[in-house]
């Protein structure tokens, strides 16, 4: 049992960040911390995707002239993780956005907060 | 919004914000229309429970033309405990509701927590193991594109060939998020017809330091981004260096020098140029490449500069989206002399 | 190998929870950007170079960078020196 | 290969090409004007490309660059994606058509142009979603629509509006992590991307019976968040705020498209990818049916309580894709084709009822049913509009939403135990939708002062909005009385999408 886990010790810490991200963005109150959490959630499944790319003593795929295929990790993952890192940073910078103008119209960063002064600010109007 | 009161904890700022708008709702000029609306929300109020929606309404429309008054409109508003009294013990009521939820909050998140990791526990003992060489991931999708995508994409890089040309839709794709979430910034960030910031220059030995520095990063950005077929790195590392080096750029020159020559209009044009161009050569070979047509694009010689096709104009528009996206977002991001 | 691969990885948790935990933003932030750059080595000894320098230069750099600006915008708008965070406590 | 096969993609690329082009504009009406020509122009298309399958009964696969499938990526079309393709490309017109009064009021000028662009890329993203063959394609687009769509949600600029697409990204983000996570546990398993490869893979893993719990897991991450982002009944909480604060065209196009978007690429997995033994042995089919039925009757009861006339739409729309979830929980062919029939009529008709009771909303300035008593009489057609759309939900028959219930009755029928707790719901959601669209009918047909015979003075509106909401009623009525075409066209692209059941 030992040994497995310290085989599988990659996907292991990956499921744990991602357990950590998901309640993060799921249950805390600040949003600083919510997006914290995004970054989290997004950063281990990247891990998990970079994990299962590598072969054991394989070299990065830069291909030489007349090797084998069998002396590199696969390309696969990294390619889906290169796309992965660039989607998880522009839903930061809109998350991050969205924030901003929050905290300039409630002054709080508090999402419990927030939804409690919006919903007073909506019947009042 | 000035709150530059001494004690700024958030529930005087509730009690504050609260006090404000009875005093608006009591400056306010009468207003039948407004009034009569005021009364249908007490009465949703007090009559929660009973009925719906639209229905209520009418409910209580035939209430009112019948002159059936509810005496139980005012139940919550008791005229003789003095206002502040009152509002002191509003938000302890708050206070305490928050407590709450906040302890609800830790428990419910440790308990999630293990929940998830105990589930994908158990799916990860049965997935294949890692570095395995028999794993099923190393199937004939990979062996081709480590086998022949040197001579199928002219590219040494093997993941560079793979996002640019055999699943170049996907990146598509994600240049579209990229360029989305830039639009969306500015549209949420932006105002129209702001001056142009005047910042301090940064101290002087950051600024003499990156004066040296600066060249460097451009340097390294590009090589990143020309380079992306051959050696590790592409567009969207090298783009990102090089956004990097505007950032730095703009920080240490300060007094919008970088921003006057960068506008937000001249970035919005290259973002859009490159965006453009890309789809342009991409659906060249898409085309091309579905209808069995032909005309494919000479792949030169793998391993030098001017090789593997449509590849290095490829990193270069992807290398300037993501320059300019992070530019953008940082010139957004900036604070602001208005606040 | 085994030894520093665990390190790195128990590292790695442990800045999560730190950073999810700690009370001030701007701490919380610089954890996190420790942790981009722990992913970043981890992702360089896993063999995918063009992974790791692409994390370090946006998720080290970039979105750090995001979030610093965002608080010191917010801070700016607050008027004060303290963090936000701990009004709720 | 005839040109006709090159629509599915040149229609992506066209709407994203047209939408990345609008920063060069500088009047933000003609934007206007010229994304409805782009989305024209693709209805057309999308229309000769179904005809033109339909009349061949063939589907196709379109390799995109120079290499085949699996190593390359894939689009797929048939007389579905086609028919799909076009539904939305004629929602996505009318609605900007008939809300164009709206949007110019609502959006600032300054921004109209930006909100225009991220409309058209919204509508990219779905254009994709319909034809896509790959799954990693299908989230990069996922996550385009969600970008662009809590933006949108955003533009009104009020407060609140701002405080739901917060909640809408954030549901988002939570649904695009279990989605992309199952991703990466099917990839680790089967080491594919590609639907019909992945077919392939899943089943020898079937056949072998090893790993089976990985494989449900994942199939469950997927389901979970893409039912999160189609705001399937327990995590509907971002939707009604979303729905409500937004502007209206924002909100008829989330309603009525966004949503089915992502149960398509759900309809697509199940039918392409995991087939009918993963999900039926798994009792994930069984988990559908359940969320299905209780969302129809929460969201709806729910419904019933608001007080606001676009919660209470946002609400009902959730019943309603609680209704294409518990078809596809029927697990059997007949399922999947009420699903996909209800699919089109709730894109028509909820964008109808959005768009008529914007109008109401402008009409009289209030969206709170006390404000909105008497609008149906200074909006003729908005109140029209809103009225044949609600009763179209609540099963009036000749209407377009009786035919879809009758597709869904007769799916349950065909099936085992679901049929009297399918039937069951479909009976008392349809009470329900009657008990608060009734009251609301007649709160807008009401007159402004009891007792009181006023004139009828309706407030004219343009000619371009009654256009469309007239050929809304047009659809919605032909729906209801003449479903045989459509429904043959469902089935035929659905035995060439695969078998199920």
């Amino acid at each position: 049992m030992l040994e497995l886990i310290l085989e599988q010790r990659y996907y292991m810490i990956s499921i744990i960040l991602f357990a950590i991200g998901f309640v993060t963005l799921f249950l805390h109150p600040n949003l600083i911390k919510k997006i914290i959490g995004l970054n989290l959630m997004d950063t281990s499944i990247f891990l998990f995707l970079a994990a299962m790319g590598y072969v054991g003593g394989g070299q990065a795929p830069i291909i030489e002239e007349g090797s084998s295929w069998t002396m590199y990790i696969n390309p696969v993952p990294g390619g889906l993780v290169l796309t992965g890192i660039v989607v998880a940073v522009s839903t930061t910078a809109l998350f991050l956005s969205l924030t901003h103008r929050l905290y300039r119209k409630y002054h709080s960063l508090n999402l419990d907060v927030i939804l409690m002064l919006a919903k007073k600010g909506q019947e009042d109007t | 919004m000035k709150t530059t009161q001494n004690n700024n904890s958030l529930f005087r700022r509730i009690l504050q914000w609260a006090s404000e708008s009875e005093k608006e709702s009591a400056d306010a000029p009468e207003d039948p229309e407004r009034q009569e609306f005021q009364e249908y929300l007490e009465y949703i109020d007090a009559h929660d429970y009973i009925e719906f929606g639209a229905y209520r309404y009418m409910r209580y429309q035939q209430r009112k033309e019948l002159g059936l008054d509810e005496p139980t409109f005012h139940h919550h508003i008791e005229p003789s405990i003095p206002q502040k009294k009152q509002n002191v013990k509003k938000s302890h009521h708050k206070q305490g509701l928050l407590r709450k939820q906040l302890g609800w909050y830790r428990i419910a998140s440790v308990f999630i927590t293990c929940v998830i990791i105990l589930i994908l526990c158990l799916v990860v003992m049965e997935l294949p193991k890692f570095g395995d060489l028999n794993a099923p991931a190393l199937n004939e999708v990979a062996q081709r594109y480590l086998q022949q995508g040197r001579e199928e994409t002219g590219a040494v890089n093997a993941i560079t060939g793979m996002i640019l040309e055999y699943r170049a839709f996907d990146t598509f794709g994600e240049s579209v998020v990229l360029f989305a979430a830039a639009i969306s910034t500015l549209l949420l960030l932006r105002t129209p017809n702001q001056p142009l910031k005047q910042r301090k220059a940064g101290d002087e030995i950051l600024t003499m330091v990156s004066k040296y520095l600066l060249p460097m990063i451009i340097l390294f950005g590009c090589y990143v981004v020309l380079y992306g077929h051959i050696s590790p790195g592409g567009g969207f590392s090298g783009g990102a260096i090089l956004g990097a080096a505007l950032i730095l750029a703009s920080l240490v020159l300060g007094a919008g020098e970088v921003e006057r020559v960068l506008t937000s209009k001249r970035v919005t044009y290259i973002t859009v140029f490159s965006l453009l161009t890309y789809a342009a050569m991409k659906s060249y070979s898409f085309y091309t490449g579905a209808n069995h047509v032909g005309w494919a694009i000479p792949k030169g010689e793998a391993g030098h500069l001017f090789s593997g096709g449509f590849l290095l104009p490829l990193n270069l528009c992807v290398g300037l989206i993501v320059a300019c996206t992070m530019y953008t977002f940082y010139t957004l991001f900036i604070p602001t002399e208005e606040e | 190998m085994i030894g520093l691969e665990l390190l790195l990885l128990i590292f790695l948790v442990f800045c999560a929870i730190a950073t999810v935990l700690c009370k001030r933003l701007v701490s919380a932030i610089i954890i996190f950007m420790a942790y981009s750059a722990v992913m970043s080595l981890i992702w360089f000894l896993l063999q995918s170079p063009d992974l790791a320098i692409t994390e370090a230069a946006v998720g080290a750099g970039m979105t750090s960078l995001l979030f610093f600006l965002t608080l010191q915008r917010i801070n700016q708008l607050k008027g004060l020196e303290q963090d936000e965070d701990n009004t709720k406590q | 290969m005839g040109l006709v096969y090159n629509i599915p993609l040149f229609s992506i690329l066209l709407v994203v090409v047209s939408g990345v082009c609008i920063p060069l504009f500088r009047n933000g009406r003609h934007v206007i004007r010229f994304i409805q020509i782009v989305q024209c122009m693709v209805g057309v298309g999308s229309l000769f490309l179904m005809v033109e399958l339909s009349t061949l009964n063939e589907s196709f696969t379109y390799q995109l660059g120079h290499v085949p499938a699996p190593w390359g990526n894939e689009l797929r079309a048939g007389p579905l994606e086609g028919l799909f393709a076009f539904v939305f490309s004629l929602v996505m017109v009318l609605t900007f058509s008939g809300s164009r009064e709206d949007l110019i009021a609502d959006i600032k000028p300054h921004r109209l142009g930006n909100y225009c662009l991220l409309m058209q890329l919204l509508y990219g993203a779905l254009l994709a979603m319909i034809y896509t063959d790959d799954l990693f394609t299908a989230y990069v687009f996922v996550e385009v629509a969600a970008v662009t769509a809590c933006v949108v949600v955003s533009a009104k600029e009020s407060g609140r509006s701002i405080v739901s697409a917060i909640r809408y990204l954030m549901f988002n983000c939570l649904g695009s992590g279990l989605f992309l996570l199952g991703i990466a546990i099917l990839y680790a398993l089967t080491g594919h991307l590609l639907f019909s490869s992945l077919q392939q893979a899943v089943e020898q893993y079937l056949l072998s019976g090893s790993s089976k719990l990985p494989l449900i897991v994942s199939a469950l991450l997927m389901t979970l968040g893409l039912s999160i982002k189609s705001a399937q009944f327990p995590f509907h909480a971002w939707l009604p705020d979303a729905h409500a604060s937004a502007t209206t065209t924002s909100s008829a196009i989330l309603s009525g498209l966004l949503l089915k978007g992502y149960l398509i690429i759900l309809m697509k997995l199940m039918v392409r990818v995991f087939g009918p033994f993963v999900m039926v042995s798994s009792y994930l089919c069984d988990l559908l049916l359940l969320l299905g039925l209780a969302g129809m009757l929460f969201a709806s009861v729910a419904a019933l309580r608001q007080e606001e006339v676009k919660r209470m739409i946002a609400y009902s729309s959730s019943a309603q894709i609680s209704y294409i979830f518990l078809s596809l929980g029927l697990g059997s062919q007949l399922g999947l084709l009420a699903a996909c029939f209800q699919i089109i009529v709730h894109a028509l008709t909820k964008s109808m009822i959005f768009l008529g009771a914007g109008a109401m909303i402008n009409g009289v300035h209030g969206h709170y049913w006390g404000q909105l008593r008497g609008a149906a009489r200074k909006v003729p057609v908005g109140g029209i509009a809103f009225t044949v759309g609600g009763l179209s939900l609540c099963g009036i028959p000749l209407l377009a939403g009786f035919s879809s219930k009758y597709c869904i009755a007769l799916a349950a029928l065909d099936s085992d135990w679901q049929m009297a707790p399918a039937l069951f719901g479909l009976a008392a959601s349809s009470v329900l939708n009657a008990m608060y669209y009734i009251p609301a009918i007649l709160v807008i047909w009401g007159r402004t002062k009891p007792n009181q015979e006023e004139e009828w003075n309706p407030i004219s509106i343009g000619w371009e909005q009654k256009l469309a909401l007239g050929f809304l009623l047009f659809c919605n009525l032909y729906l209801g009385m003449r479903f045989g075409l459509v429904r043959n066209l469902i089935e035929q692209g659905i035995n060439l999408l695969g078998s199920f059941g």
